[in-house]
């Protein structure tokens, strides 16, 4: 067990010892591939034992949710114990040892919304990698507009009937449950009568199809939903609604904000991914002397820095007391310029960077799947939408 | 310049004519199609261009074609660019049928008939006509061809290719290139299918000693830049047709979904950003037509002068398809990402159209060359 | 006078040899500056005898206003003919005879919305070059929003009693009469109830104030009207509307896309003032070898010769029936163009542009007058609310 | 980095001080004042900013300054460039005083109590400081100047001038350049104000043989960037910090136009595609002033590593500058045109101040040199 310290130092040497002790060295390699991330859930099948292994071992510690509370599951842990905590992972190339919609999403909204019960029952699942879940919020034809619910969940007195589908349902075909927005009244206004709603997978009528993007392959699903039955109550008399009956816009406006900044903050993340510099080293002196590829590149690695240290500023900001509605900034900011970034990188590669799988790899995969970036998680439009009325205080007619 | 930038009645029935044949032989669709069976083109499409006359469009009528002029080619290419069509046009008729014209070659009415050209030019990723440096060693009465040339638009089922090689002089200099047209099937060439993200032809070719005569040189030796120059004028000012052809169906597909798309209670064209975005762009659209349209003008009228008027219009064409498929897909939101939506495709062959036969940067410096700065 | 004929290389021959009997060659010098420009009107002088008797002579002959009919002072010349007409005079380094907004406003208003009386009398006085007009639409406070016209002349019988003011009133100062929108009717909407009036500069109760610009003097004025009488019937019988009482905003609209054309066709001539092949040649080698300045010059170059080509192509359409609405492509993208390419003026001269009255001369100012282009005239946003609605024919809600 | 990106408490008491005394001593009505007057500056507000100690915000506390560091200065200029205010600032608290500073000048107590300086640089129409010729020949113990600044900042008025010159080598090479401290009424000395459009003091520097000693050498002869590179960050991180201001200042002026004014029957700010702009552009705001913000911090605490941090905030404030001032502009519509309006001052400043100390392709190649392409 991980022995926990008030002390920074005694802390940051306990977190160590404690990673080198359950994430084996096998585990600690980089670069990481995507199959090498840990999902969990009642499908996944495990890279290897250490995996697995590894993951078991931060669910006994509650380290696979470090902030959440102990007895959801969590380890409890302050944020700046936790800031420790991620650092010491990366400088051990360690993995973070369980990813999920769970963490990211259900358990924030639970912790939020949900009621002593849902959380002892829901949140140890997704600690412990037994539960896998997916986001059903989007739904074909809907686009922005994410209120208009139509799916709906017709009340037949103890269970609901859901009927309708979800689109952009990450790994919906590899998820036990989904957590979704349905229209539960279908007389109230638009924001009005939708609920937040847990949904076994395995329920008869419930069926996934893969969406394939014209970047190729994507984990988007399409996921339908025909006559299913939910329950009122589970057995153990649990509601299947999180937060108030017909008052899910407001678990899922929380929600999107919270992934809003993950997104914009993901920004640095994909940045790294394809460094500019040292693609441009590689290259044919030629390709640079071209002034206009000089240009491109040099505006945007101004733009590039710029904008890192705009991400430094609001994680300075945010811990001084929250960025609010200006998050909408750093995903617009971000998103745009990582498609920037992409068509410099097909520009300046040229004829080599146009096969699906030639001198550069996944490239033109990577390029076609940003254009997503301004779309997904809140398009730029409906970014600027919410700059211009919460921020700048214009006025809606 | 004499003749009108607006289209002739003749010019306006072509157009009716090809539009009319594409919309039924090969909507986009048939791109898919083509793309879900791994065929980068259909022989029987191309079959049916020749007897319409199109390989034939800048070929004399006494080799057989219809000679009816750069301009007209523009037309068909832009019609094929708005359902993305693919076929050999470009490659075999426009720039090969130039290539052989200006080198007053016998295979012209070859090409006429339907046979098939790739002009293999680029060895690096970008194009650079001068910086050819594949060595066409002499050798008895004839040369010796070995070295590699990359991203050879319909290299990989052409019947025949004009291969740029040098045969004097280093590379970056203009002089000392040799243009050959050789028989793709000649002993020691290679040729390696590239899965480009358009999924058309596009293949890399390896020459390990291919032998060939004076007979098999295109215009002089030593002279490539005599026949190729007019060659790629003719190409770049075609596949700036092409890409305003792309650019408009891509526009096109928008516009509608603006009128048509409802979102927040209203119709998505109604808000203002998007219309401001999407009439910027039709003003684009509208500049680079322009562009287009007057680089077929010049070809056919002054064509010894037309170096500018063909970069202006490939360079606005790069960039305006460019903006018009990101408009698109963002305009589409998620479902201008899915495959199943044609957008993509869009995307792809802008984004291929923008490598081939020169890139914004490359054309922009030839206009600012001939502007004097 | 001049021999008119039907053969093109008659009539060329013809004019041409009439310009060069009329037009002095002390005329026919360039460059030409502002100070050239014949006006008319009765306060306006001539800077030289010569400049005078051109004038005269185009106006015995009609030639100030070669389109309009013969009976109201024009040269009744064809379409073919006045382009004839204008290769002549350009060939020849010969100036206009006469410009006046009289000649390019008031005149089109009247042959489409007057009546023959009101034609024989006002337009040999604008061909003539005896009375200079300017133009009173735009108001304090209105901006794009033309049709908000607070300008009222009350009804008082026999005449009407005009109080209020306009803004960018080019000339007002040197202008004998003003032709100008005024609200007849304040109780019909906004569209109606608007009158095209006609008013002396002399009447008791007009005043005017220049506006001076960001960029420096300019010929902008306000105009003050100050219980302005105007008799509804000149001692003639002449009304002072133009058009149907309170349905000036039909004659306005048409004269405003008569305007968009001129502006966006003028888009040209700016082009064409300053060279940037000519400005590039003469500067130092190493500010374009700076990347950033050379593409941008690039980039520029490549849009103006297309742009020219644009407008090669529309005028080439309009002969063949017309542009339409489409000619708000060109107001936009004419003068967008034109902000742009001062930008770069600017900053290719660096330092040298950045005095008053410097190395370079008025570029300062030019270039700050520039941004006035894309707001005058109809603007930016308002020409692409016009391309959106009436070209792609996107929905208003 | 350490310290946080978001201000400090002191930092934003030093801001509201700042502020509130130029709203009061030095509104925009003060520089519309002076330009009518034909005055570059206010000495009287000066004297003020001197008695704040703003002098000797970067002089060392033993040599009677605040020493208060870049971050503050930096604070400092962007409240006068929020309301334009004209003084010496950035030309003698900040360039002067870093200057000395690295040199060890005695003259560093002169500045904190409000001498002023000018740096004569510039001898072409672009910033390139290792490009200068002016030639300092030696002549006895000393030397003898002879050449021509121009665009030199507060050169009208300064009491004294750094002047860069040629001691060794040749134009083009960074050594070989000595810089000059010297009293502007050193016989031989003549100076030239100009107009330029922002109705500051800029002028223009005549030196025909101005005799010089080693005493008025700044640092060691034939190497001027040791104190001049430093110097030049700071000039350079300072205006950056003014242009934010300034661009503050503009966008600020717009929103509450776009919030207040009616068009059309509706405020205008209700326009969706005036929204996404205005948005954009605060966006863009934001960016920036990450930039300028960590310039001073980097500069504070590993001013040697700062080349890079201060290229990126000087590139961006330039062009974010222009983009405010042109939108705001254009989103006044006719008012913006009139110089009633005072939008037009902050359009002129924002250009000269893409022009002093490098302009936008300056700094960008700067940065492309530090991250190695």
């Amino acid at each position: 067990m991980l022995q926990h310290s008030d002390d920074p130092d005694t802390f940051r040497a306990n977190i160590s010892s404690w990673i080198e002790a359950h994430c084996a060295p096998e585990l600690r390699a980089i670069p990481r591939t995507d199959q090498q991330i840990c999902w969990g859930g009642k499908r996944f099948e495990f890279s290897s034992a250490a995996q697995k292994a590894w993951m078991q071992a931060a669910a006994e510690t509650g380290l696979s949710a470090p902030r959440w509370p102990i007895e959801y599951g969590g380890a409890g842990l302050s944020r700046q114990q936790e800031k420790v905590y991620r650092e010491e992972l990366a400088r051990l190339n360690a993995p973070t040892p369980l990813e999920s919609f769970g963490l990211w999403m259900l358990g924030p909204a639970l912790l939020e919304f949900g009621t002593h019960e849902q959380k002892l029952h829901y949140l140890p699942q997704i600690t412990r990698g037994e539960i896998r879940w997916c986001q059903g919020y989007s739904e074909p034809g809907a686009g922005s507009d994410l209120a208009s619910v139509q799916t709906r969940a017709e009340d037949r007195g103890d269970h609901w009937v859901v009927n309708g589908s979800k689109i952009w349902t990450s790994y919906a075909d590899q998820a036990d449950w989904i957590f979704a927005l349905v229209r539960t009244d279908r007389e109230a206004p638009k924001h009005r009568g939708i609920s937040f709603m847990l949904i076994d997978m395995t329920a008869e009528g419930v069926s996934t199809k893969p969406i394939r993007l014209i970047s190729g392959a994507s984990p988007f699903c399409e996921t339908f939903f025909d006559n299913v039955v939910v329950p009122k109550e589970d057995p153990a008399g649990l509601s299947r609604i999180v937060g108030e009956l017909n008052r899910g816009w407001d678990v899922a406006k929380h929600l999107l904000t919270h992934e809003r900044e993950m997104i914009g903050g993901g920004a640095q993340g994909l940045l790294g991914t394809r460094s500019l510099g040292a693609f441009l080293q590689d290259l044919d002196d030629q390709v640079l002397a071209d002034p206009v590829l000089r240009t491109r590149a040099m505006e945007l690695e101004v733009d590039s820095l710029a904008t890192a240290m705009t991400l430094d500023r609001y994680k300075d900001m945010a811990k001084q007391g929250g960025v609010g509605h200006a998050s909408a900034m750093l995903k617009y900011a971000g998103t745009e310029l990582n498609k920037r970034r992409y068509e410099l990188l097909m520009s300046v590669t040229g004829s080599d960077g146009l096969d699906w799988d030639g001198a550069h790899g996944a490239l033109p995969s990577e390029w076609l799947r940003t254009k997503a970036n301004s779309i997904e998680g809140g398009t730029s439009e409906v970014m600027l939408d919410i700059l211009s009325k919460r921020v700048l205080d214009l006025p809606s007619q | 310049m004499t003749a009108s930038l607006v289209p002739s009645g003749d010019e306006v029935m072509l157009r009716d004519s090809a539009r009319a044949f594409l919309a039924e032989a090969s909507p986009v669709s048939a791109l898919r199609a083509n793309r879900d069976a791994g065929r980068p083109y259909d022989p029987g499409l191309w079959s049916e261009m020749v007897k319409m006359g199109w390989a034939g469009v800048l070929v004399p009528e006494e080799a057989g074609g219809a000679d009816m002029g750069h301009r007209a080619a523009g037309i068909l290419a832009e019609e094929m660019g708005e359902v993305l069509a693919a076929s050999p046009f470009l490659s075999s008729a426009v720039i090969a049928a130039t290539a052989l014209r200006a080198a007053g070659s016998a295979r012209l009415a070859e090409i006429a008939g339907g046979a098939t050209y790739a002009l293999a030019l680029d060895e690096t990723s970008k194009f650079a006509p001068e910086r050819s440096g594949l060595q066409a060693t002499r050798a008895g009465n004839g040369y010796r061809l070995t070295g590699r040339k990359c991203f050879v638009a319909d290299g990989g089922s052409a019947d025949r290719l004009l291969v740029l090689a040098r045969t004097a002089g280093a590379p970056g200099e203009p002089q000392g290139l040799t243009l050959f047209d050789l028989d793709a099937s000649r002993a020691g060439i290679s040729r390696s299918p590239r899965a480009t993200v358009d999924s058309r032809d596009h293949a890399n070719i390896d020459l390990d000693g291919v032998e060939a005569t004076g007979e098999d040189v295109l215009g002089e030796a030593d002279n490539a830049m005599a026949v190729l120059a007019p060659a790629l004028r003719a190409g770049q000012a075609g596949l700036s047709a092409e890409l305003l052809g792309l650019t408009s169906g891509a526009f096109g597909m928008t516009a509608a979904y603006l009128r048509e798309r409802r979102q927040f209670g209203r119709t998505i064209g109604s808000f203002q950003a998007l219309q401001h975005r999407a009439a910027h762009l039709w003003c684009e659209i509208e500049v680079t037509a322009s562009a287009v349209a007057n680089a077929g003008r010049v070809l056919d009228e002054t064509p010894e002068e037309a170096d500018l008027a063909v970069s202006v219009a490939k360079a606005r064409a790069t960039q305006t398809a460019k903006l018009a498929v990101s408009e698109g897909v963002q305009m589409h939101g998620g479902i201008g990402m899915t495959d199943e939506f044609d957008m993509g495709f869009y995307m792809k062959r802008a984004r291929v159209g923008a490598e081939w036969l020169g890139d914004y940067g490359y054309h922009a410096a030839r206009v600012a060359a001939a502007r004097g700065f």
